[in-house]
Parts: structure tokens; sequence; C-alpha cells
């Protein structure tokens, strides 16, 4: 085992969380993510071997499925598999072998950083931050949006708790950003 | 009639009857030796130019509305001669030497007003690229200074310095550019073509041209038809459609450029200013409003309207440069139709059509080219030959590849 | 004596007491009410100076449209010029003061500019300033400039935040009066999602400003039941003091809520606007009426104001502008004003109506067929003068008249797509016209309905039409229904110095004037006498002047032409526009792997595009950033250097047929590439130029990865996309970033390998001979971790780029530093990374400027003809293949120690310095440490063929010039020894 | 401007990038004997109509698709929005 220290997004060696009028935000480092594009001629078998993988049938376009490893669409015949860190830093090869040839992986894990937001009105936060339309997302939904010119995905895993994926380079930015919403919103 | 300040003192003691029209309202005449598509600045300052300096007097202006109503009239009316390039730059500057003599050589005052531009820059790669455009500039007779970060602070020290995402590192300056009231600009070189005879003809829109045996006789028109020797078509915006009617297509597309005016301020801006890391470009007006824009809208269009996106884009510039502005509130936007060229620059030419001549392509430029565009012209209608200044101005540049690109960004109209 | 015009009744709180300070004098007022209202309460009539001839004015309206009574509000960095007293909502402590006057409001020196006023008619600086030509500029702009304006700025950064937020409805009702209250009703009831947005702090519209009834209650007491209800609707949001600025495509409104203006101060984090990007399905406008005005002499002395103005400050606000009060109208609104001021016990002079069957009152004398012909007082109105239908003349003593020359439509958000109003000749005023932006429909009087009734019919009637709603519509509760009988009055013949655009100063003479001077077109008029230009759009005078000029002209004021209006609808701070996005927060910050790193060190960043990169790192001692670079570079060709180079874009490019594909994206060939071995990539655009350059790594038979410059990464990747999607659809390639996910450092200098090894685990072999010159592959290090080692070199030296998992970037680069103590290895930054490419002659972003094709760069054999790669034919093009087209060159200074300038041009040792004679020009230069010169990289005409040749570099800009040689671009190891060694 | 997306539905013009004249699917063969010509005419001339116009616009800020959207360029109306991959393989193009 290898013997070098992570460090999340924002730089720290535990997650940043922050507290606003009931509403938290959560850095969630521990996350391991995998592209799967879906090769030319093998949608059908690819999608089939992602709802094998996430147990779950595979997420249609702007959704997410799945449990312990699930699935968010990400474009067409595209998806992103998600799994905790620590159980499965190697999701990537995992992935790839359950794909069989089907689809690309790519590993993403440290492509994105994550943070979540959980509490009561957290759409009031959201509706300062991206142009989804909140009235139509609901537990399941996974959305591609633009968070302050950073592009983002949004997943609703309940209605109090959501999940905003951002470019790791970016944490800060967005960091800052859902914290001044928080400040301002609630 | 002459215009002074005599007379305007003799006519406000006279209850002012004696200012006639400006100009006159002609109908049509059936035939003449040239005629000019395009009652806005370009059409009306090449028909002052060929009447006034290459002695045209059978000339007529034909304007589908009222003149000046395109985009001498909706613009943010800066005047520079600052470009990098050998085919621009001395065209720009044989403008600004226009500009800098046009109040007496119209007998009125376009409030031409030599406030000086800076634009700055905040990495060492612009720095370098301003270098270079600074030295082109010299090198062809204009004037060009570079500032450092310090420098900068002195002349204009409300800017963002403390602040900024993306810090200033110094700035060229143009002292000799500055703005000029845009529709007076219009005005009087219709005032002065008029003088000279010009027939300005208003709302007489172009409806085809006649072309027979490959040579252009004259253009259809809602007044009926008119006869030329020569026609010149100079219609910024809408060229594509006009010389369409002739079976060309161009190197073009049209595209809006937003404008914005601020309300009334007692001075704050010495100099038109131009931000190096955001879209955002401004100055302030005689009446104290202060002038903005920044990118087009960067979808084809011919709506005279832009959307909310690149008005907050070019807001978040100007904050982000001098957040002093964030209380002054915005009056006002608009949007004007830029024909939106391959490589950034315009054209000034003949075409495969006998006796159809084309003047188009100015991006967002065309104000500050104005009496250099339209003397330019005026001199390939009247002589036939490109003005030693236009002569890189080709329709055939990009099949030759000799494209004047001043921004590098290649064949698509809506970067430049 | 305080509040001496304050009435009985009315809606505001009489508990609270408020104070506030008008140009440094003290007041009380009551919450409810605005500066405006609160000024009359106290009998302040003079408010401001006009634009032009500083004429003393007050307040004209009790609105958003109000074009006299600005004032700066606030004080210090919070000043806000030109703002509407009519709009202020009244806090305890608000200071403001009046604008555009000096020294003093009651005694301007500019008011000289009155005296004048006949010099200064429309226009007469376009006739004179012009001899001598300098005086323009030093002499007659500078007073112009002076004189002009308004209010002045802080100049101070806005300390204020501001937020940006988007909502999403099905109907968006513009506008709180009866007809929008009736349709939010209506729309809420049937379960619509409803947004009901009005510029007021209180909802309601003209209702707060009646004394008639609606259904069993007064008007305000219906408006607050409806808000009531609306409010307990989970479907329905309220948006009161929130301005609907612009109609946009596709059914985007733009809204300003005005979150924090009202508040002493804000409370921390919050906003002071918001700027709400609505999406709705359908808008109803319900904008009501203005109310406009009659020319005549003198018109705009303070207290005299509109009629309904009026009314609004008795009913609503509880406040008379003064004791005694004369009406001139042309319809029976403004006997409506009489008759409610009369009831509150102010004494009305007489009501001055044109009309000869004006209708009677008990109450008050109303003169019949009768006009105001003129008006004394100087800071404030003192009486009016008449003349009678039977040609005598009567002076009325009043401090205040009320105009009402009846009303216009506010038809604003109608024309924000280019749509044109039409003229109603019923009602003698433009009306919303057909072509209306897409999903708007107008309801109530902003549709020229100008009855309660029928403002609430409408309401209900517009949102279920929008809505499609079946069944019935809800009960109308019973209102009057007396729609104003509209007969057109301009303007009192005779007039002279009557003000039709008060804050501009134009006059009905100016409009005359126009005419003779043939600007007889709308947009003409407009422009000439600066007409509707000022900060109110024209709201109470475009149509009066389009009316002036069709009566000159002899034409019907459609003929004449419509006016159309643009966004946005009042006035918008720019700070409101930027939200967020201003200071360091402009533009998102992307970070390194090895940024906290590098700040422990010291280190120096720079920004490059978005990301923060360390452009050197000094040392203890160091104090010129030259011996830092310059130790930076002679020790990464003596030893080791380390440089975080994560920021170049990476991108997987995977799939059967990923090898042809990249063969189309470069332009040299890809499709023989071995796997294991990474290849140098040129990257053209179709018009020829090159776009960008970087290195593609084959990992497998069908798996490779991509690098792009810094600056190219996200339109390199969009290109990609185009390609794959658009031109090659049935290729199998899978593309994505993977910028982001890998920590990718530069190991350079001759002690890399050995450095290297100390890291990665010992079961790969990296030695020369089993990890040759770029070669590329998978190891693992530290103990475990994946990574991935390419060996390719920048700097020109044995180097390797080494990428793990970017949360192990930081500890990656610690432990480089720490094994690599033995051969003092150092981090360096972009400086020494660019110094030490310009000696090998690499070209980088100031040599790849859009205008560069491959042989100009000295790349032109690398653009394959045996296939089709995006580029090539363009790149054939006559006048890029001359044989005098500028190729790249390397430039030495003869003397060593002579500066060279980037953006120096270069011209031959003899004959003129000018543009016609440039041969060419540097891209860039540097201090190079190793050969102890300035060296630079240049594009020079022909210039492959001139080496050895000696030139002038000038740089007027910068007063230098410079001998200097043309030499090759490579001035280091030429022969590429060091990187195979 | 909305965008409404084949398969995301109703989003805002700002997420995408534009890049002009859907013309740019239709490459001319390289191998041609007027490629020059062509290649010229593709790169730089356009019809530039006022009215309708097919268009590509790149989902930059979503899901990475470029579509061909039929926009009015008066009235900025959209009548139709396709991906460009179908409209490019119904145009012809393969690999």
């Amino acid at each position: 085992m290898h013997d070098l220290v992570a460090i999340t997004a924002l730089g720290g060696t535990e997650p940043r969380v922050d507290t606003i009028a009931g509403v938290t935000c959560t850095e969630v480092p521990g996350v391991a993510l995998a592209s799967v594009a879906a090769r030319l001629g093998e949608e059908a078998n690819c999608v089939k071997a992602l709802g094998d993988l996430i147990e779950a049938p595979t997420p249609e376009v702007g959704q997410w499925a799945g449990a312990t490893i699930s699935a968010f669409w990400s474009g067409p015949d595209q998806w992103m598999v998600e799994a905790p860190f620590e159980s499965h830093e190697d999701l990537p090869g995992q992935t790839k072998a359950a794909m069989a040839g089907t689809a690309s992986v790519t590993e993403q894990t440290d492509g994105w950083a994550r943070f979540d937001l959980s509490g009561d009105n957290i759409s009031s936060v959201l509706e300062l931050l991206c142009q989804l339309d909140l009235r139509k997302i609901s537990a399941g939904s996974a959305d591609r949006c633009s968070i302050h010119h950073i592009g983002c995905f949004v997943l609703c895993r309940t209605p109090e708790h959501f999940s905003i994926y951002g470019p790791r380079s970016s944490a800060g930015s967005l960091h800052h950003a859902i914290v001044t919403a928080m400040r301002s919103a609630l | 009639m002459r215009y002074s300040g005599f007379r305007v003192i003799k006519e406000a003691l006279t209850g002012h009857k004696g200012w006639k029209p400006v100009w006159r309202e002609p109908e049509p005449k059936a035939h003449y030796d040239i005629v000019v598509i395009g009652g806005g600045g370009h059409g009306l300052a090449t028909a002052h130019y060929l009447s006034k300096v290459y002695g045209q007097r059978n000339v007529a202006v034909v304007e589908k509305g009222w003149i000046g109503g395109g985009n001498v009239g909706r613009n943010t009316t800066i005047v520079r001669s600052n470009y990098m390039l050998d085919g621009n730059e001395p065209f720009y500057e044989f403008s600004m030497k226009l500009w800098e003599g046009l109040e007496q050589d119209l007998n009125y005052n376009a409030m031409m007003s030599q406030r000086g531009i800076i634009n700055l820059f905040h990495t060492d790669g612009q720095r370098d690229a301003y270098t270079r455009r600074g030295n082109a500039m010299i090198l062809n007779g204009a004037d060009a200074e570079l500032l450092d970060a310090e420098q900068v602070r002195k002349e204009h020290p409300y800017l963002n310095f403390d602040d900024a995402r993306f810090p200033i590192k110094g700035g060229l300056v143009q002292r000799r550019a500055g703005t000029a009231r845009h529709d007076a600009v219009a005005w009087g070189f219709a005032r002065s073509a008029d003088l000279h005879g010009v027939d300005i003809i208003q709302n007489c829109e172009v409806s085809g041209l006649r072309i027979e045996n490959g040579k252009c006789l004259g253009v259809e028109t809602t007044k009926g038809f008119i006869g030329a020797n020569k026609v010149g078509c100079a219609v910024a915006g809408s060229s594509s459609r006009v010389m369409g009617m002739a079976g060309m297509r161009l190197p073009i597309e049209s595209h809006v450029l937003q404008a914005f005016v601020s309300e009334g301020l007692k001075p704050v801006l010495p100099s038109v200013i131009t931000f190096g890391a955001g879209h955002f470009y401004v100055s302030q007006s005689d009446k104290g409003g202060l002038v903005f824009g920044g990118d087009i809208d960067g979808y084809n269009t011919y709506a005279q309207r832009g959307n909310l996106p690149v008005v907050e884009d070019v807001c978040e510039g100007g904050m982000a440069l001098m957040p002093m502005i964030g209380r002054a509130r915005l009056l006002r936007m608009w949007g004007g139709v830029m024909d939106m060229s391959m490589d950034g620059s315009p054209i000034i030419d003949r075409t495969p059509v006998e006796g159809l001549y084309f003047n188009g392509g100015w991006c967002y430029g065309g104000f500050k080219a104005t009496p250099a565009s339209g003397h330019c012209f005026a001199h390939l209608l009247a002589k036939d030959e490109p003005h030693p200044v236009a002569t890189a101005y080709r329709l055939d540049r990009f099949q030759t590849g000799r494209m004047i690109d001043e921004k590098g960004v290649g064949n698509q109209p809506n970067l430049h | 004596m305080t509040q001496t015009n304050r009435l009985e009744g009315g809606q505001i709180d009489r508990n609270t007491s408020l104070s506030f300070r008008f140009d440094g004098r003290s007041y009380t007022a009551h919450s409810g009410d605005t500066l405006a209202s609160a000024l009359l309460a106290n009998d302040v009539r003079l408010i401001g100076r006009s634009f032009k001839y500083h004429r003393p004015r007050g307040l004209l309206t009790a609105g958003s449209e109000e074009p006299n009574g600005m004032v700066e509000l606030r004080t210090g960095a919070r000043k806000e010029p030109n703002t509407r007293a009519t709009t202020i909502e009244m806090f305890d402590g608000l200071e403001a003061y009046s604008q555009n006057r000096w020294p003093s409001l009651k005694f301007d020196a500019l008011a000289v500019n009155d005296m004048f006023s006949n010099f200064l008619s429309a226009g007469f600086y376009y006739k004179t300033f012009m001899w001598p030509a300098a005086f323009w500029e030093k002499l007659y702009e500078p007073i112009i400039r002076r004189a002009a304006g308004l209010g002045s700025l802080s100049m101070e950064a806005d300390p204020d935040e501001y937020d940006k937020g988007f909502r999403h409805c099905d109907l968006l009702i513009i506008g709180a009066g009866p007809a929008g209250l009736m349709a939010a009703l209506t729309a809420g009831r049937a379960g619509a999602d409803v947004i009901l947005a009005d510029e007021d702090f209180a909802l309601g519209g003209r209702l707060n400003s009646e004394t008639f009834a609606v259904g069993d209650h007064s008007a305000s007491e219906w408006a607050a039941q409806a808000v009531a209800e609306l409010s307990s609707m989970p479907n329905v949001r309220l948006m009161p003091r929130t301005t609907v600025i612009g109609a946009f495509d596709h059914g985007i409104y733009g809204a300003v809520e005005r979150t924090g203006d009202h508040l002493p101060s804000l409370p921390a984090g919050k906003p002071r606007q918001i700027l709400w990007r609505i999406y709705t399905q359908k808008a109803l406008l319900c904008a009501g009426a203005t109310e406009r005005p009659i020319a005549f002499e003198n018109n705009d002395r303070p207290g005299i104001m509109m009629a309904s103005a009026l009314r609004t400050y008795a009913n609503r606000f509880a406040v008379t502008a003064s004791q005694r009060v004369a009406i001139f109208t042309n319809n029976d609104d403004g006997h409506r004003t009489a008759a409610d001021l009369h009831a509150k016990g102010v004494r009305i002079a007489a009501v001055v109506d044109v009309r000869e069957d004006a209708p009677s009152s008990y109450d008050y004398e109303v003169l019949k067929g009768a006009q105001v012909t003129n008006t004394k007082g100087r800071h404030g109105l003192s009486f009016v003068e008449v003349s009678l239908p039977d040609g005598s003349a009567r002076t009325l003593d009043c401090g205040a008249l009320g105009v009402s020359g009846g009303w216009n439509p506010n038809v604003h958000l109608t024309c924000h797509q280019r749509g044109r109003p039409v003229w109603n000749e019923a009602m003698a005023a433009f009306v919303p016209g057909a072509d209306l932006p897409v999903c708007m429909s107008v309801a109530g009087a902003a549709n020229g309905i100008l009855s309660t009734h029928g403002a609430l019919q409408s309401g209900a009637e517009g949102a279920a039409k929008a809505l499609d709603l079946t069944g019935a519509l809800p009960d109308l509760p019973e209102a009057e229904d007396a729609p104003i009988a509209q007969t057109p009055f301009w303007y009192v013949q005779g007039c002279k110095r009557a003000w039709v655009d008060q804050q501009n100063d134009v006059t009905v003479k100016d409009v005359k004037l126009s005419y003779q001077e043939g600007f007889r077109s709308v947009e003409h008029l407009k422009r000439y006498t600066t007409l509707g230009m000022a900060t109110d759009q024209g709201k109470t005078s475009n149509i009066t002047g389009l009316a002036i000029m069709a009566e000159v002209a002899g034409k019907s004021i459609p003929e004449v032409g419509t006016t159309i209006f643009r966004p946005p609808y009042t006035p918008v701070p720019i700070a409101t526009f930027a939200g967020r996005m201003k200071g360091q927060e402009f533009h998102p910050t992307r970070l390194t792997p090895s940024h906290y790193w590098s700040k422990e060190r010291g280190a120096v960043f720079v920004e490059v595009g978005n990301w923060l990169r360390a452009q050197w790192f000094p040392l203890p001692g160091e104090t010129h950033w030259r011996e830092s670079v310059d130790r930076e570079v002679r020790q990464t060709r003596a030893s080791v250097g380390v440089c975080d180079c994560t920021t170049l874009g990476k991108i997987d490019v995977q799939g059967t047929d990923a090898a042809a594909f990249l063969n189309r994206i470069y332009a040299n060939g890809f499709a023989k590439l071995a796997v294991g071995k990474t290849r140098y990539g040129l990257m053209l655009r179709e018009d020829g130029m090159v776009m960008d350059d970087g290195t593609a790594a084959r990992m497998a038979e069908d798996h490779f990865v991509v690098t792009t410059t810094t600056a190219n990464a996200v339109s390199v990747y969009r290109h990609m996309e185009f390609v794959r999607q658009c031109l090659y659809p049935d290729m199998d390639v899978q593309l994505i970033s993977t910028t982001e996910a890998w920590a990718q450092y530069a190991v350079a200098g001759p002690n890399s390998r050995k450095l290297l090894q100390k890291i990665i685990d010992p079961e790969f072999d990296i030695s020369n001979e089993a990890f040759p010159f770029m070669a590329c592959g998978n190891v693992t290090v530290c103990g475990g971790l994946r990574a991935r080692l390419f060996r390719i070199s920048f700097s020109g030296e044995l180097a390797y780029e080494i990428a793990v998992p970017s949360r192990y970037g930081d500890a990656l680069m610690r432990r480089l530093m720490a094994k690599g103590e033995e051969y003092g290895v150092i981090p360096y930054g972009t400086e020494a990374l660019g110094v030490m490419r310009v000696e090998k002659g690499h070209a980088a972003g100031n040599e790849l400027n859009g205008t560069t094709t491959a042989l100009n760069l000295g790349l032109g054999k690398m653009v394959s003809k045996k296939k089709d790669s995006i580029g090539s034919v363009l790149s054939e093009r006559e006048a890029l293949v001359e044989p005098d087209v500028l190729r790249l060159v390397g430039i030495k200074p003869l003397k060593p120690e002579d500066k060279i300038t980037a953006g120096g041009h270069l011209m031959n040792t003899d004959g003129p310095v000018d543009a016609a004679h440039d041969q060419g020009y540097v891209t860039s230069a540097v201090y190079s440490p190793i050969l102890n010169s300035n060296i630079g990289l240049g594009l020079v005409k022909n210039g492959a063929e001139r080496l050895g040749e000696k030139m002038r570099l000038v740089s007027p800009l910068t007063d230098l010039t410079v001998e200097v040689e043309l030499v090759s671009a490579h001035f280091v190891d030429p022969e590429g020894e060091r990187l195979r060694a | 401007m909305i965008i409404n997306h084949p398969l995301l539905g109703p989003r805002d013009a700002s997420e995408f990038t534009y890049l002009g004249d859907a013309a740019l699917i239709d490459r001319p063969d390289w191998q041609a004997e007027n490629a020059a010509d062509a290649f010229y005419e593709y790169g730089y001339l356009r019809d530039n109509p006022s009215g309708e116009h097919q268009e590509l616009w790149y989902h930059e800020a979503g899901d990475r698709s470029w579509l061909v959207v039929t926009r009015n360029t008066l009235t900025h109306e959209i009548s139709k929005v396709e991906l460009a991959r179908d409209v490019a393989r119904a145009r012809g193009r393969s690999k």
C-alpha cells in the first residue's frame, strides 16, 4: 500500500462543513468516479452491462440510479459511475471489467469535487446558483448546469439532500458560491 | 447656409426664423452617374467625398428608412486608429486624420473629442502583442504610448487595482483617439453632400438590382427604377441581403452588437477605456452618460436587439474593472446588426458584376472608419481603382489566403 | 414646524416617526412614505435643477416615471445619483441631497443658462464651437461637459453585494393593480404557478390611490384582501419591490428585486438587489397607464404636477403639495382629483377645463373652455394665468397645479422585441400592437381599458385565456365603470417655452425648430432635440412631442411615427447586472494540485486563463525575479527541476477508430504510432492556421491520451467533439476530459531519471533502454499508487512527465522534493519554463497566435499530404506559401547584454525604418542564463533563408533599437542529444 | 433564448456555444478536382439569410451534444432542434 497522503479538493486533510440556518454544505472527498461511454454499435449491451453493475435499471436522460455503486446520465450514451472511495478506489478497473468492451471507461475520481447540501429549503439556495427548473426536479434527478460560470452536475438524492459536482480545480470558487448563496437566501 | 457662432446669435435674436432644412427631400431622377445604396454613415460619407473631392455631382443616395438610422446612429461613438496589421493601420490612420479636420470640412460640429483611448493588458502575452501593435502604429505614422501599471493608476485611479481577479499590468494608449457625436456625423455628411448637389432620397428601399449581361444598370426601388452608370452598396448589416440580389454569397454573417448607456453623470472618465480580461469598453458622452459595450451576442441575427446573458457579461466586466460604477444605472440598451466578416476586416472592392461596387464587412469597427470608408469608396467609384490605403480590402483575399486577421481567430465571424 | 402639508387618512403608519435629512436639513416622516411624499408633507417643493437650463424643479409625478424629482441618495461609497424621490421608500436616518446645482439648490450659478436659452436652442452646438478648431477640445467641450450630467458618483467601489437568481412559472403577471391582482386570483385559484411582480412596495397599483369602492370595500382595502388571499396560496409567489425590466426571447423576463434599498443598512450576507431571470410559459402585462401632461408656458415650476399624482399623494400618503391647489385638465379625471382634494380639506382655487361642456361642481369653481396661459413663482408656483373663452384673463393664487391631459397605456414591455404600438383614435393614445413578444398578452389600462371594472374583468379574462382555463371566471367585485373619454389636447396654442421633456429641457419651440430644419421623423426628432432621451425615457414626454410634430407637419400621429421603448423599463444599477461576478469572484479560480505546497514555498503566482500557476519560487535573499528564474533554469539544466504542468489539457480518446480520428485531427500522422509511444502533434484549424500543439500518447491499441496547451484546452475539446459528431459520426470514438483528474509534473534535467527511480516502484524499469525518449506507460509509485509516465521534454533536457490522481498531487510534490534533496532538486515556475522553451526554440502562445501556419513555424513538413486532415487543403493557398512568408527564427543581439523586446519589429540594417520596410517582428524574448545573453524568437520574411543576417530590432514604442543577428531557433542542444540521454 | 434540447428539453441558450451555419457539416472531399475552391467556399462563403437559418450550437455547459437548430434570424423563433450527429448521418457523412 502506498504511503502518500491525500488532500481534499479544498486543500484540507478533513472535509469542510458549513451550516447556515439549518442547511449544511459538506465537502465529500470519499467518492470514486468512472465515466462510461458506449462504443459505437454497443449501446444496448452497454446499457445492460451498466445496469448489472449498479444493480438497477441504467438511468435515463437526466437521472441517476443505483445503491452502493450508482450511476448518473452525463450525455448521449454516457454515464458517470459513483461508488464509495474507501471500498472502490479501483472503480475504473472494476467498471472496465464489468462493461466488458461495450464501453470506453475513464477514471474521473479526482476530476471532480463534490459538495452535498442537506436541510430544508435547499431550493431557495439553488435558485440563486443555477438555471434549473426546480419544479421539475425530484429524487433521482441528475442535471448538468452552470454555477457562477462553473460547469457542474446537480443530483437530487431527496428533496432534502442534493449533491453538486464541480471541477476539482475550481472547488474553492464553487464552495464560495454555494456558501454565499446560503448566507443570502437563508 | 453657413453655420457659425454669429449665425446662431443672429437667429436667436430674430426668433430662429432663418434656419433652413439641413437637406432637401428630392424625388429620384431617372438616371444618375452614381447611385449609393445606403444612407448610413458610410453611404453619406461616400456621397460627400464623391461630390466634394472627386467632383461627381450627379449622385444619389437611396435609403430605405431615415438617414442615419442604422449603425451610425446606434454605436458607442469611438474613434481610434490603433490597429496592428499592414492592411488596416494605414487606412485607419487616414481616417483619423480626416476626423481631425472633419468639423471644418463639413462646417458641422460633430463634436470630435480626442480624449484618448487606453487598451488595458493583464498578461505578459497581451503586453507583447500590444507592444507589437503600438510599434506598428508608430511605424505607420500614428501615435502610441505604452504605460505600466503605475502610470495607468496615475491617470485612472478609480480602476480596480487592489481586488482584481486579473490585475492590470499596463495599457496601450493612443492620445489622438476619442469619440464623436455619432448622429451629427451622419447629418454633417448628409448636409454637405446635399449642398454639393447630391440627391438624398429617404424611404426608398432597394428591391432589386437590374443586371444585364453581367453589367449593373441601376436599382429597382419602392420609388421605381433608378438608372445608374455605377452602383455602390454601403449597407453594412444588410450586405448579404442586398448583394444577394446580385446572386452573390459573401464572406459575411450578420450579428447583433448591443450597446448601453447609463444615466447622466458628472464627468468621471477622462478617456475611452477597454478592459483586457473581459468584454467591456466604455467612454463618457458630452451629456454625461457612460456609453459602453462588450461582445456581440454571437449568433446570426437581423433583429436589432440582444439578450440578457451578454448584458450581464458586459456589466460583470465593468464591475470587475471599475467597481465605482456599481451604483450608476444602466438607462437604455439597444442592438445594431453588424456585418461580421471572416477575418474581422472590411471589404471595399469591385464585384464580379460590372458597375457594381461593394463596401461592407465592418464588423463593429465601422464608426471610426466612416470618413476613410467614404473617401476610399468614393475613390473606387470615381476612378475605378482602389485608394492606396484600401488596397488590402479585397473581396477575393480569402481565396488567395491574404486574410487581415487582427485577432487571429480565423474564419469564425462571431469570434472577431 | 413639521409636516404642515400632512392630511388625514392615507396608508401611512402615523405611529412610527422616521427622521431624514435633505440637503442637510432634518425632517420627519412616517413609514409608508416615499421621500417625495415626505418632502411634500414638509412643504419642500424645490428638489432639483433641470439638465440644460438649470431651471428650478419639483416633483411632477408620484411614480417611477418621474423626470424631475431626482436626488443623490445616501452618502460615502453608497451614494446613489439620479434617484427618483418618488420611488425612495422612507427609512429612518435617510439622507439625500439635491444635484446638478452649484453652489446651492436655491442659488444655482448655471441658472444663467436660462437667460441665454434663446441661444441654446435645439442642436445649437452642431452649428458652432468650430473655430478656431483647437478651442473645441480646450475650451468649449470641457465647459459643456462640466455643465452636463446630473448626479455624481462617489468614485469609490460599491461596497454592497448583489445576487442573481432564476425562477420558473406558468404565468408571470407584471403589475399588481386591479388587472394584475384579479389575474393572479384567477390563475392562483386554478392552481397555476404564478409570479406576481410589482415595482411598488405596496401591491395594489392605482387602487391605493383612489377613494372609490371595489365591492363592499374601499379600493385599497380590497387590494389588501386580494394580496392576503394570494399570499396564502403556495403556488403563487408575490414579488413586491420588483421591476420587470425587459422581455427577452422565448419567454425570458428580466426582473430586479430591491431587497435592501428600503433598509437603513443591509444585514450581513444579504444582497441589496437581486436580478431575477424569470422563465415563464405565459406573461400577462398589467402595467397600467401613465397620465400625460399638457404643455403650456412655464409649465415646469415646482408645484406643477400631474393631477393623478396629487391624488396619490393625498389619498395614499395623506399629503398635499399645497394648501391651495388648481387643476388644469381636458378630461373628467382631473375633476376626480379636485373632488378628492376638496374632500380632504384642501382649497381648490379652480378647475380649469379646456372643454366647453366640462362637468360642474358645487364644491369648487370650474372654468369651462379655459386654458392656463402662464405661471409665476421663482422657486415654486405662486399663481397661474388663465385665459377664458371670452378672451378675458384670470389669475389663480395657488401653490400647486394639477395637470391632466389624459392617460397613455404603459406599452413599454410590448416593444422590447421590436413590436410597435398602434394608435387608437378613440382614446387618442398608443395601445399595444399585434406583434407582442411571444407568449405575452396585455390586460387593464396597459391595454387601453381605463376603468376599474374593465381592468378587473380583462385581468381575469387575460389570465384564463393565457392558461386555457375552462369553466367560469371568478365573480368580479362591483367597481366604477366610467371609462375616461379622451379628446386630445396637447399644448396651449401660442406658448413657446412650454416644456415637453422637462428633464432634458425640450420645449414646444424646440420641436417646431426640429421640423423647420428637416428633422421630421420621430427618430430624427428624438436625436436632434434629445426628447425622450432622459432618465425617464420619455414616459411623460414622447407622445406629446410626437403630437406636436404631427401638428406642425400637418400629418396624423401614426404618419409621423411611433416611438418604441427599449429595456430596461426603469434604469438598473450596473452592479445588479454583475451580481457576484466582481473583484476576485469575477471568474472562477482554478488551482493546481501543488498550489498549497507552492504557497508554503512562497511561490509568486500568475493568472493563466482561469488558472493560478507558480511563476517562480524566490529563495531568501533573492531580490529580483530574474535571480530566481535564472537559478531555476540553471539548476534544472544542471541537475533536476520539477514543474506542475497539470494545467495542460488532457483528453482521453478511446475507441476502435481512435487512431483514425487523430489522423484527421492532427496534420501529421498517428495511425502507425506504436502502443507505449508518444508523438508530438500539430493541430490546424480548417483555415490552415495552427490551432494548437501537444502530444498524443498511445496507452493501448484503442486508447490515446492527448494533451493540449493550457490556453486551448476548452476550444480543442469542443473542436474534437465537432469533428466526431458533425464530420465523422460513424467513427467509434469516445472523448472525455481528464485534465483535472491527474496531477501531472514535469521532472526535467540530467538527474530526472535518478530522482524518478526513487519514486517509481522497482518493478518498473525506466532505464533509457527500457523507457526511451517518447515512451509512455502506466506505472505505480511510492508503493503502489497508480501513475502514468511520459518521457517527453519541453525543456530540452532528459525529462519525464509523471501523473498521479490529483488528491495525491500535493504529497507527490513533497516526496519529489524530499527524495531529490541529494540532487538539489528545485521547483520551477512558468517563467523558467518559458526561458527553457525559447532556448529550445519551441513555439508557444506568442507564436501560435492564430495567424501562423505550420510553414511559418518551421513545421511545414509535418503537414502530411498523404491523408485527409483538418486544415491541410486551405493551408496551401497562394499567399500562405509564397517564398517570403514569415518564418520562425532565433534572434540574438550582437551585444549579449542588449535587451530585446517581444513586439519589436525587425528592419534591414540600412534603409528606412517604417511600416513599408517591415521585415517581421519578435514574438518572444527572454534572458538565457545558459547562453548569458538575451535571446528571442521572431517571425521574419523568408527568415529560414536569412540565418546569419544582421538586422535592426526597433521598438519606437519603448525607445529601443538593437543590432541583432538571425540565428537558428534551437539555441541549446540543437541535435537533441540531452533529451535522448 | 431557450433551445429545446432533443434529449434534455428546454435549456437556456447561455449554456451553449455557437458555431454557425450548419453547412459546416458538409465538409468537401479533399481529393476532389476542385478541392481548393470547394474548401474556400466551405470555409468562407455564407448564405446568411434573414429568416430561417440552420445553425450549429454546442451544449458546452451541458451534455456536450452538437445540435442543429433551425431558427429564424429575424424573430429568433426556433422551429426545430436536432442532434447534429443524426443530421450529419442523414446528409451522408460516415467516417
